[in-house]
């Protein structure tokens, strides 16, 4: 007890003198230790923040969305009452969801596109359940208790690719031509800050605060990028896509809105996606 | 002004005939961009169109020739407003903190009319006090300390705030005075920030 | 109520052995029950009223609690707490967060071999100190603490 | 009403390792929706642990648990096979029981 009243003392010393520092001419040592801590520190948050991303990852909220995900997709559902699961070919055949979001964006013959996860979910839901694309635009992220089923169920299909090689392909002439498109979308500066994506995402080794920020032009950059969405935000705590990644950028980036499920974003998605290429997806991940 | 715009229209005209060959996705691109975003509260639809300068930069990858980058730099330069007081200091540095500190201002969720914040913090060390701060700009820690008091010094931190491309055209740094986000006694609450010998900027 | 305690701890098959341990442990047994919410300590807007509310009244620090939990939290919404009580015969434990509006995040009774550890991720509203409070099953109270930062992350909207 | 835990039940050496993840929303009563109304508080008071038919843990909770609220808890004298069963109750009288085997 004693010792206890003596460490609350000897805290309450300390504080006083940090706030001392603060606001008189300060002598010169500890000033010098002080600036040097706030120089240092980057690194050792880096570090600290690495050692329990792991804990965090290892139980994931994600797997609660990928559950009622899995719901959804199997359900007979919307005006035609059917099922995603008997309809919907999200590139590797109907119904096969093993490996198909590491090979997302990717041609479809059927609609003649280039189509990334989300967007192609949506597509399905559209086509084959009989839901107006409208609605499934109207309020498509999360918010609060508010989770829409289209994150859900990208979350599931996400989850069938875990540990898996990304394998975008870019063989088809509208795969290359949709990742060109995208690259040049990436470097396009527009808006009163003058920002494009590659402002925060061109250069190796930045952060904003204490956010690292990926190179999205080098495979290393590009992977931590496409790895851990759809993510479960601990801001917030929500289920987030890719989709809602890039339109929370382009919000930061002080432009107008882009449309969801766009072709703007399943460029921009080819592009860092097929950058990604090779390098293994762990799955639905933890986002700060 | 007019003068200036016609100039930059030139400019960018001559670029883009000068690059076309290279432009086949980037016109694919600025076409599916102007088809795909939609504008949202402050965020109005012209915002997604290349204002001169933006256009210089991104068909030259931010490496405009010599020769024209040094035109419009002075263009930009020309453009700067000066405090009406003629002072660039007498500005609160705890002010400037809080302004450094926001980063709220010109997004499609912000209220017309709010107070912007500078977003420094975002890119710049800056205050010893905060270890949550961005690396894409230098650390400005110290600053008048290093760099002295003097009126140049003072001038110079203004135009880069106001505008910093008037010093380095292609800048990934936002125009905060010229595309109207701070105002300019925000601009002196800031120079106040990195200069003012009490600011914790430059006290050791 | 005390035959509807009794009722429903039967109910809950409990045996008297655990009847005993819970009696004994950090919560008080009439606060065993969601129906019996500890408001008093949960509420509380102190340590010191969230320590008296769970029937600490004092402590003892202790090396022998280990808190693991990061020394800057990325984000303090969700912040991981690991707390192990390596005291013999810990039957409680309770985390608390200095200065958050209630301090009390969570109290947990031990009995039938399940061990004094537990991991749990808690909400930091700033920079704070994260107390544990182990509970052994002579009646005493033992506390560890570790500091967590919280900084500012994103772009700082 | 409430969505399904998902709990993960495993022999570590002579203890079993039971992990939970639970979907509840964790309001604290202070937070703000976007039209500016308080956000009614809404959180887990309650959680208790049976494995192979005993009660283990009992506890309460208060609204700083994190959103979907995860907890890690060891049991030692557990076996393969035992079941496992969690519950939790919140402050607005909602329950969810769910079960699992330890591997």
């Amino acid at each position: 007890m004693k010792k206890r009243i003596g460490a609350l003392v000897a805290a309450a010393a300390m504080s006083a003198s940090f706030a001392v520092l603060a606001q008189q001419p300060a002598k010169k040592p500890a000033a010098k230790a002080q600036a040097k801590a706030a120089q240092k520190a980057p690194d050792a948050t880096t570090a600290d923040f690495e050692k329990f991303r792991d804990v965090l990852e290892e139980d994931n909220p994600a797997e609660l969305f990928e559950a009622k995900g899995e719901e959804l997709w199997k359900a007979k559902r919307g005006p035609n009452n059917v099922s995603l699961a008997e309809s919907c070919d999200m590139g590797r055949g109907v119904g096969v969801l093993k490996g198909a979001y590491v090979q997302l964006p990717r041609y479809f013959a059927d609609v003649d596109a280039v189509m990334d996860a989300e967007r192609r979910i949506a597509h399905c839901m559209v086509k084959y359940q009989g839901f107006k694309a409208e609605d499934l635009a109207k309020k498509p992220f999360s918010s609060g208790n508010y989770t829409p089923e289209l994150v859900s169920l990208t979350t599931y299909v996400a989850g069938h690719s875990r540990k898996m090689k990304i394998a975008i392909p870019q063989k088809h002439p509208k795969e290359k031509e949709t990742y060109q498109i995208g690259k040049e979308i990436f470097a396009y500066r527009a808006g009163p800050w003058d920002f494009s994506c590659s402002t925060c995402h061109g250069e190796d080794g930045k952060r904003i605060r204490t956010q690292n920020l990926p190179n999205l032009s080098t495979p290393e950059g590009a992977i931590r990028a496409f790895q851990g969405w759809p993510g479960y935000r601990m801001t917030g705590g929500v289920m987030h896509t890719l989709q809602w990644r890039m339109n929370d950028c382009f919000r930061q980036q002080r432009f107008p809105e882009p449309n969801y499920v766009s072709p703007s974003i399943t460029a921009l998605l080819s592009y860092m996606g097929v950058n990604a290429n090779g390098q293994v997806y762990k799955g639905p991940g933890i986002k700060r | 002004m007019k003068t200036q715009k016609i100039t930059l229209f030139c400019a960018a005209a001559l670029l883009a005939a000068g690059f076309a060959r290279a432009g086949d996705y980037r016109s694919q691109a600025i076409a599916l961009i102007k088809q795909d975003f939609h504008p949202r509260g402050i965020a109005t639809a012209d915002r997604i169109h290349e204002e001169g300068l933006q256009a210089v930069c991104n068909r030259t990858s931010d490496n405009p020739p010599a020769a024209i980058a040094e035109r419009l730099q002075k263009d930009q330069f020309d453009a700067i407003k000066w405090p009406s007081d003629g002072k660039f200091m007498g500005g609160d540095w705890k002010k400037g903190e809080k302004i450094a500190q926001s980063g709220q201002g010109m997004a499609w969720n912000n209220k017309p009319g709010q107070e912007n914040g500078g977003s420094c913090y975002n890119c710049h060390q800056i205050g010893p006090k905060e270890t949550s701060f961005g690396t894409l700009g230098p650390s400005l820690y110290q600053f008048g300390k290093v760099r002295g008091y003097g009126e140049d010094i003072q001038k110079y931190v203004w135009g880069k705030i106001w505008n910093a491309k008037a010093t380095n055209l292609c800048s990934q740094m936002p125009r905060m005075g010229h595309s109207g986000t701070l105002t300019e006694k925000q601009i002196k609450d800031l120079v106040a920030l990195l200069l003012d010998p009490n600011s914790p900027v430059n006290k050791e | 109520m005390d035959a509807l305690r009794r009722t429903l701890i039967k109910g809950a098959g409990a045996t008297g052995a655990i009847a005993a341990a819970m009696a004994a442990g950090v919560l008080k047994p009439s606060q065993v029950l969601a129906a019996e919410y500890n408001r008093t300590a949960f509420e509380a807007k102190d340590v010191a009223g969230a320590l008296k509310g769970v029937g600490a009244g004092s402590t003892t620090e202790s090396k022998d609690i280990v808190i693991r939990a990061p020394d800057i939290a990325e984000n303090g919404a969700v912040v991981p707490v690991d707390v192990v009580s390596n005291i013999p015969n810990t039957i409680s434990l309770a985390v608390l967060v200095d200065k958050n509006p209630a301090p009390l995040t969570s109290a947990f009774d031990f009995a039938n071999g399940a061990v004094a550890e537990m991991a749990l991720r808690v909400k930091m509203g700033q920079t704070s100190m994260v107390e544990a409070i182990a509970k052994t099953s002579d009646g005493k109270y033992f506390i560890a603490k570790k500091e967590v930062k919280v900084t500012v992350g994103g772009c700082g909207g | 009403m409430a969505d399904p835990m998902k709990i993960r039940a495993q022999m570590k050496g002579d203890s079993a390792e039971i992990r939970v993840l639970m979907s509840h929303p964790m309001e604290t009563g202070q937070r703000k929706d976007n039209a500016g109304n308080v956000v009614p508080a809404h959180f887990i008071q309650s959680i208790t642990v049976d494995v192979g038919g005993k009660r283990v843990i009992q506890g309460q909770t208060g609204p700083a648990i994190s959103r979907n609220p995860v907890f890690g808890f060891k049991v030692k004298g557990a076996k393969a096979g035992d079941k496992v069963v969690i519950n939790w109750v919140d402050n607005k009288g909602d329950k969810r029981t769910d079960e699992a085997t330890i591997s």
